[in-house]
């Protein structure tokens, strides 16, 4: 297999349980490069958790996750985010200790070389350049104006989208988005996925959560669907949007849309 | 006959004004929406009605009786309710305890425990875990104890802030159902939504916020088809600024 | 011997099960490090010992301490926990503790800093069987403390004051969009356990016919350990605390000397920290999912 | 020429821990100036006493060295009270060149080496020698004995691990076992178990005076009677009511005691006035307050041996000269009794051996130390 | 500036220095409630240095600092495994258990203390101070810890965005032993005495309170906090027995009407752009 064509993400015969509870059996699929992979399924079918596998807040019960061709199950939670998986969360996690332009400093972390970074001082210098890619950030996104704000200060979609911005923050070549588009109103979906499809454009993969089934038809190149933690359909959302067990158990009589 | 009356109501927070000088009014028995933009200030707006923000100035008015100086808890015992924006479950408790919270203050016990089981028929993902601790619910399973909870309060004013976040879509259709049917059972309901197009069909009356302000109210049919609106909030082709341009 | 040394641990626990009792009230169930239930644990003692020593009858000195202890606990209430229980965790140290040296101070400056002599309510209050001697005083706190933490376990469960509590406890804002009257219902909270505290420092006083102004202090550090051995959220917990700090003081003393209690107790409290960082009965931190 | 004041320092803890005693130590030191200045004042003249409160702490009590010494102008120091706060207080009296005088701190040897400090109170070893040689004379019951101290401070520690296990023996009594206990402890329940199980006809004790009550009390409630035995450190006047009728026959040695003569007697009337007026609870004085009171007396007769001026720009050369004229005190005639210093700096005085009998001290036997 | 000034400048040194090694793994949440162990630690080691090998306070002091860092180090491990008030009584237990070894170890006089023969000047503490307040403000300015509070703020999150969570826990608890041991050090041999009773759980939980009257969200707090602290009872001293009580009772109003602290990022913010405006 070419560097090119292996999968990105490849997950195979994953499985976790919690106690007696079976969340995710024995579900394979891949992410192929450059796309935009969607992940969708019934609430509690498992795809949060599928994230946090992924990400390794919790060791998987069986299966093997490989990222890039390496086998990445053992790898622990902290260091996957340096081998360009950064996700973002469904409960927006932002540091409330700290504000939106320090949470995204935060963020720039595994772009940091060694203890130098860690030691220099440079927040003595407002125009240094790990502020300066921030800010950019920031106005890329149209969100300048809170830079200095504390966190609690924000409103839910601004919230979602610094949570977003900090994700990207650390050039991930893979980017795992939990419902990104939760609690924005349609114009600011399309906004959204303006900017996702410019992410895919500059090579990183999207493997992205989402019930909004617009979003998901005008991002994604491709359709996993979950049903108790099993995989049920594959395919283009096309494909899907024709299996009866999809809509029966997920998208209901409009095809969610 | 009108049951809820906001009157120039201002809200700081600190030095921000996250509203100024919104009016509004809901009909009994019928469903109105708020919408608006990212930091528009809804769910400011649901937050002066609980009363969990302080106005600044205005008024309000709830069946007739003044609530301006009402606390929280004198709200919810005049019939008012709220789906809390982020859902806020108690992740400590059990989804039972959750739920039973959400009757705190009913004093009819039986009629609560029937209630309780209906609202595990309606939601089954509860119903399997009722006594396991809230904090292991996926995103959308909180979504739904969050309104089955506030359902068990019994209103006369039901408010939610945002509550198809995070449902599935054949969950969000049943959620637009269920309120419906609540809706004709009498109950009053103030949507706040960003699922703009099922908000504005299912409502009788809405109003559009901008920057706290109100920018437009009236029909919801109408306002559906208003350009502005289309192009502000209905994601109607509106071209980003700087995505889409190949780097 | 080594029986009536066992004896004497389990009396010397049973004081240290009131106190962690006391503690799990003020501190676990709301959630909030009130370092003022020392002082009020101190009141309880100085309070009945002075109306005593003014000649008034038992029962009396003993309300009045119960209603001075109520209303210091109502301040700190209002003065501490309503502005800043939302905040990070560590800050009300500050302000209960300026309670603490405020109350110390106050009674320093009525009192002064002798310890004083308690009198014996019941002349000889002790329980003589099979060559050992049996603290009756300490029975009764043991009693006392075991009946309280069953009710209370039940009341926090089971009733719907219970569940509010502990929805206060998590988040005072979610309680309060939920329609819980929390500037009412805390303060009743507040109430109880300070009545609950000085209660326990009216039954210590008792017990060693002592009172005085830095008695919270000493009582109160062992009192915080046996709670966080047995777990801050478990009240059955503090049973066992108490009861496994009273034994090891005493049964160290005996065996290794006075000058190794501090280490053995602290080193205890240490080690089983590190083994289950939850304490013993403690259920393990409930996270906010991803 | 020169001031009309003769300044003296006072470093006391008027908060903190030892308020109680601080508070009846300031109407002492009152009451000896008071008095001294009614009888016209040193060198002509008045005598005048700065104040400052150290919260028994011990870093404050550094710091009221340098207050008094280089702003207050004091000629010299009385106090400071505490051990812990001696322990800091003389090296940084040594450095400012001023005399300092403990009323309290008997912890063995602390003013050993320093150039400037003195204490007026006795080491505790011939305190208690003093005590076992009264019991023998008397002939009490001696047949064997066990010990019992505070471990955690210096001085009991002191008396338990040296001075007691070699003046027992030396006086021909065995030793059975010994227990200690912390300072703060109020249960001592598993100290007197053992106690109990030695049958000791008399405890050898090196505490405070709330560790002698809660040892009493819990003697009592065990149901072991034997007597306890002790040196300064549990002297005090209030003692058996503070036992609550526990204790019996405990005897100890101390320095003041109210009812050797008529003079201690009108000085323990008088004081009782004062403290009264003061809104004291206490209004025996005890031996600190005697122990203050003296030291004002004898700043006073070292200032007068010196001819001090009280001029500031002498005050370097004068306070020299009070340490000086102290060393050369020879059995001043104090309300203690006849007080000399040894090599140490440490005051050499009678030492009374009382005893409680029907939940009062009485006088068992005045002696003097070899 | 008269010699009572000038000693109480130094008290406020001391209080400055333990302030400061409280902070530090404050920031990351930590409340080391066992900070008065550390100093022990480096109180007794330095000055037995000196006293029984004569070594230069320039070496002693900065040994017992590392020699407190180590012993941090070693325990933090195991101690962090806990969180919030357990934590702090993990720490509290910590201190006593310090307290309790050195009140045994008759090498360094056990219960009767231990006189320390070389003395240190005024200047050399203060100086001390300003040196750790320069350098724990440079360090404020790093991403190091920018991370500390991240760590707090989130231990999950930062985990995931690469932090090496307990590695810099582990950094904070140890940096602020090792400030609390240098703070040790200057003790000893400005007192002249060491004894146990000296670092006793008192002083831990009194440093923790300067450090959260003076606010934890900027590197000021501890500052004003310590200076509050240390000068407050001074200006009280004219109400004599009241001086404490009127101090805890000042306390507990300031900290009702500034609950986050005196100083906050809030206030240093409109400072900041007030003095933006004025220039
Ligand atoms: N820590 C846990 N302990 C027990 N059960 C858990 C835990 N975490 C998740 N679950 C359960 O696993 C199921 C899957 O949860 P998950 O969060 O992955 O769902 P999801 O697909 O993301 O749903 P949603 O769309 O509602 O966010 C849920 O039913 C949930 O209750
Ligand atoms: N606690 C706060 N402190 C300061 N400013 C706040 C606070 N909460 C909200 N704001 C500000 O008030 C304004 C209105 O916020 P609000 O949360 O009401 O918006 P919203 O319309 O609900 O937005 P969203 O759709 O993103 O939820 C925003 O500008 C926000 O930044
Ligand atoms: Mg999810
Ligand atoms: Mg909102």
């Amino acid at each position: 297999m070419t560097a090119s064509s292996q999968p990105v993400l490849s997950v195979a015969g994953l499985s976790k349980s919690f106690n007696a509870l079976k969340v995710v059996r024995d579900l394979s699929f891949d992410v192929r490069r450059g796309e935009a992979t969607a992940l969708i399924g019934p609430n509690g079918a498992g795809k949060t958790t599928v994230f946090n596998l992924i990400s390794g807040v919790y060791g998987v019960t069986g299966g093997r996750i490989a990222v890039d061709g390496r086998d990445i199950t053992d790898v622990p939670s902290r260091q996957r985010i340096r081998l360009g998986l950064s996700r973002s969360f469904q409960n927006v996690r932002l540091m409330a200790h700290l504000s939106v332009i320090e949470n995204l400093l935060v963020g720039q972390h595994v772009q940091t070389r060694g203890l130098r970074d860690l030691a220099s001082p440079f927040r003595l210098f407002p125009r240094h350049r790990w502020r300066r890619e921030a800010v950019a950030a920031l106005e890329e996104w149209g969100l300048e104006r809170f830079a200095d704000a504390p966190v609690s200060a924000l409103s839910y979609g601004v919230r979602k989208r610094v949570d977003l911005v900090r994700a990207t923050l650390a050039k991930p070549t893979l980017l795992l988005l939990d419902e990104p588009a939760a609690g924005l109103n349609p114009s600011e979906t399309v906004t959204l996925r303006d900017h996702l499809v410019a992410l895919k454009a500059r090579g990183v993969t999207l493997l992205v959560v989402e019930h909004d089934m617009h979003f998901v038809d005008s991002l994604c190149d491709h359709v996993v669907v979950l049903n108790f933690g099993e995989k049920i359909a594959e395919g283009s959302l096309a494909d899907i949007q024709r299996e009866p067990k999809v809509r029966e158990a997920y998208l209901g009589a409009t095809g969610g849309v | 006959m009108v049951l809820l009356e906001v009157a120039d109501l201002t809200v700081d927070y600190g030095r921000v004004r996250a509203l100024s000088g919104v009016s509004l009014t809901v009909r009994d028995g019928e469903v109105a929406t708020v919408l608006g933009a990212n930091g528009a200030g809804k769910s400011t707006l649901l937050r002066a009605m609980i009363g969990t923000a302080k106005p600044t100035t205005g008024s309000l008015r709830f069946a007739g009786t003044d609530i301006t100086r009402l606390p929280t808890h004198g709200r919810l015992a005049q019939g008012i309710v709220l789906v809390p924006e982020g859902r806020r479950i108690l992740i400590s408790l059990t989804i039972e305890d959750n739920l039973r919270l959400g009757a705190h203050l009913r004093r009819d016990g039986v009629a609560v425990r029937r209630e309780i089981e209906m609202i595990y028929e309606r939601f089954p993902n509860l119903a399997e875990r009722r006594s396991m601790l809230a904090s292991c619910l996926s995103g959308g399973e909180q979504q739904m104890l969050a309104i089955g909870r506030a359902l068990l309060a019994k209103p006369r004013l039901m408010m939610l802030d945002e509550p198809s976040l995070g449902l599935s879509p054949l969950f969000v259709e049943r959620l637009f159902d269920l309120l419906a049917e609540l809706n004709r059972d009498g109950l009053t309901i103030l949507l706040v939504e960003q699922n703009t197009g099922k908000a504005l069909a299912a409502a009788d009356s809405a109003t559009v916020l901008e920057l706290g302000r109100v920018l437009m109210a009236g029909d919801p049919r109408q306002l559906a088809a208003d350009p502005a609106l289309q192009a502000a909030y209905l994601g109607a082709a509106k071209p980003a600024p700087n995505a889409l341009t190949p780097s | 011997m080594l029986a009536q040394q066992i004896v004497n641990g389990s009396m010397l626990g049973s004081i240290y099960v009131l106190v962690a009792v006391a503690f799990t009230i003020a501190i676990g169930i709301l959630n909030f490090l009130n370092f003022s239930i020392p002082g009020l644990f101190m009141l309880g003692g100085m309070v009945s010992w002075a109306m005593l020593a003014a000649g008034w009858h038992w029962s009396a000195a003993i309300i009045t301490a119960l209603c001075a202890a109520a209303a210091v606990a109502l301040l700190v209430e209002r003065l501490s926990y309503r502005l800043m229980a939302e905040g990070d965790p560590e800050i009300p140290l500050v302000s209960s503790l300026g309670f603490l040296v405020l109350l110390e101070n106050l009674v320093l400056i009525r009192f002064g800093s002798d310890q004083q002599s308690f009198p014996a309510l019941i002349p000889d209050f002790n329980i003589r069987a099979a060559g050992l001697v049996i603290g009756g005083a300490q029975l009764v706190s043991l009693l006392v403390a075991v009946a309280l933490v069953a009710g209370l376990s039940v009341f926090l469960k089971a009733t719907s004051t219970g569940r509010r509590i502990r929805a206060i406890a998590e988040s005072r804002e979610t309680a309060t969009v939920l329609g819980v009257n929390v500037s009412r219902l805390i303060p009743q909270v507040f109430v109880f356990s300070a009545v609950f505290t000085a209660m326990g420092g009216i039954l210590f006083a008792m017990n060693y016919q002592q009172a005085s102004p830095f008695m919270g202090e000493v009582v109160g550090f062992k009192g915080v350990a046996a709670m966080i051995i047995g777990g801050m959220g478990s009240i059955w917990g503090a049973i066992l605390g108490g009861m496994i700090i009273g034994l090891a003081e005493v049964l160290s003393i005996h065996f290794l000397g006075a000058n190794m209690v501090n280490i053995t107790v602290y080193g205890l409290l240490l080690v089983i920290l590190i083994i289950r960082p939850q304490g013993l009965l403690g259920a393990s931190l409930t996270r906010e999912k991803l | 020429a020169g001031p009309q004041e003769l300044i003296l320092g006072y470093s006391m803890a008027k908060t903190g821990p030892y308020v109680s005693l601080a508070a009846a130590n300031e109407v002492a030191v009152d009451f000896a100036v008071d008095e001294i200045n009614a009888a016209g004042g040193i060198n002509g003249k008045r005598l005048k006493v700065v104040k400052f409160d150290t919260g028994g702490e011990p870093r404050q009590a550094q710091l009221a060295v340098r207050q008094l010494a280089e702003d207050g102008k004091a000629l010299a120091i009385i106090g400071p009270f505490s051990s812990s706060e001696v322990r800091v207080a003389f090296p940084a009296g040594d450095r400012a060149g001023i005399t300092q005088m403990s009323m309290a701190s008997s912890a063995p040897s602390l003013a050993k080496g320093f150039r400037f400090a003195f204490r007026n109170t006795t080491d505790e070893g011939q305190v208690i020698d003093q005590v076992l040689a009264a019991i023998k004379a008397k002939g009490l019951a001696a047949g064997s004995s066990a010990i019992a101290f505070a471990s955690d401070d210096t001085v009991s520690k002191s008396i338990g691990i040296t001075v007691l296990p070699t003046l027992l023996p030396k006086h021909g009594v065995p030793i059975l076992g010994s227990v200690d206990f912390q300072l703060n402890a109020f249960d001592l329940s598993p100290q007197v178990s053992r106690l109990a199980q030695m049958k000791p006809d008399i405890v050898g004790l090196g505490a405070p005076p709330e560790g002698a009550i809660n040892l009493a009390k819990e003697l009592r409630r065990q149901g072991v009677s034997t007597r306890v035995i002790g040196g300064t450190t549990i002297a005090d006047p209030d003692l058996p009511a503070r036992m609550d009728g526990a204790g019996e026959t405990m005897t100890i040695g101390t320095t003041f005691f109210r009812d050797v003569d008529q003079r201690t007697r009108t000085f323990a009337e008088d004081f009782a006035k004062r403290a009264k007026a003061a809104g004291l609870a206490r209004t025996e004085p005890n031996q600190f307050d005697a122990s203050v009171y003296d030291i004002v007396y004898l700043y006073a007769e070292a200032m007068k041996l010196a001819k001090v001026t009280g001029d500031p720009a002498r005050a370097a050369e004068e306070r020299v000269q009070i340490r000086d004229a102290l060393r050369a005190l020879k059995n001043y005639p104090a309300l203690e009794g006849p007080i000399s210093f040894d090599a140490d700096g440490d005051a050499i005085k009678p030492v009374y051996v009382i005893e409680v009998k029907g939940g009062k001290w009485v006088l068992l036997d005045k002696r003097t130390a070899a | 500036m008269t010699s009572y000034q000038l000693g109480i400048l130094v008290i406020l040194s001391f209080n400055i220095i333990a302030a400061y090694a409280v902070y530090l793994p404050l920031a990351a949440g930590q409340l080391n409630l066992g900070i008065a162990g550390f100093m022990a630690i480096g109180a007794y080691a330095a000055a037995y240095l000196t006293n029984e090998f004569d070594w230069s306070v320039a070496f002693a002091i900065p040994t017992g600092g590392l020699l407190a860092g180590l012993i941090a180090l070693i325990v933090a491990v195991p101690v962090l495994r806990t969180h919030g008030i357990y934590l702090a009584l993990a720490t509290f237990a910590l201190g006593q258990l310090i307290a309790a070894v050195f009140l045994n170890v008759e090498a360094v006089g056990a219960a009767a203390g231990y006189p320390v023969s070389t003395y240190v000047g005024a200047p050399w503490v203060i100086a001390a101070a300003v040196v750790i307040v320069l350098v724990v403000f440079l360090i404020s300015r790093t991403r190091f810890a920018l991370y500390l509070t991240a760590v707090k703020s989130d231990v999950v999150v930062a985990d995931l965005l690469g932090l090496n969570v307990r590695g810099l826990q582990v950094a904070g608890f140890t940096i602020g032993a090792v400030i609390a041991g240098i703070g040790g050090g200057f003790y000893a041999h400005h007192f002249s005495f060491v004894e146990a009773q000296h670092f006793s759980v008192l002083l831990s939980v009194y440093t923790a309170l300067y450090v959260l009257l003076g606010g934890t969200q900027t590197v000021w707090g501890p500052l004003v906090g310590a200076a509050f602290f240390t000068l407050l009872p001074e200006l009280l001293r004219t109400s004599s027995q009241w001086r404490y009580a009127a101090f805890a009772a000042l306390i507990i109003l300031i900290m009702a009407a500034r609950p986050q602290g005196l100083v906050t990022a809030n206030l240093f913010h409109r400072f900041r752009r007030r003095a933006g405006d004025a220039s």
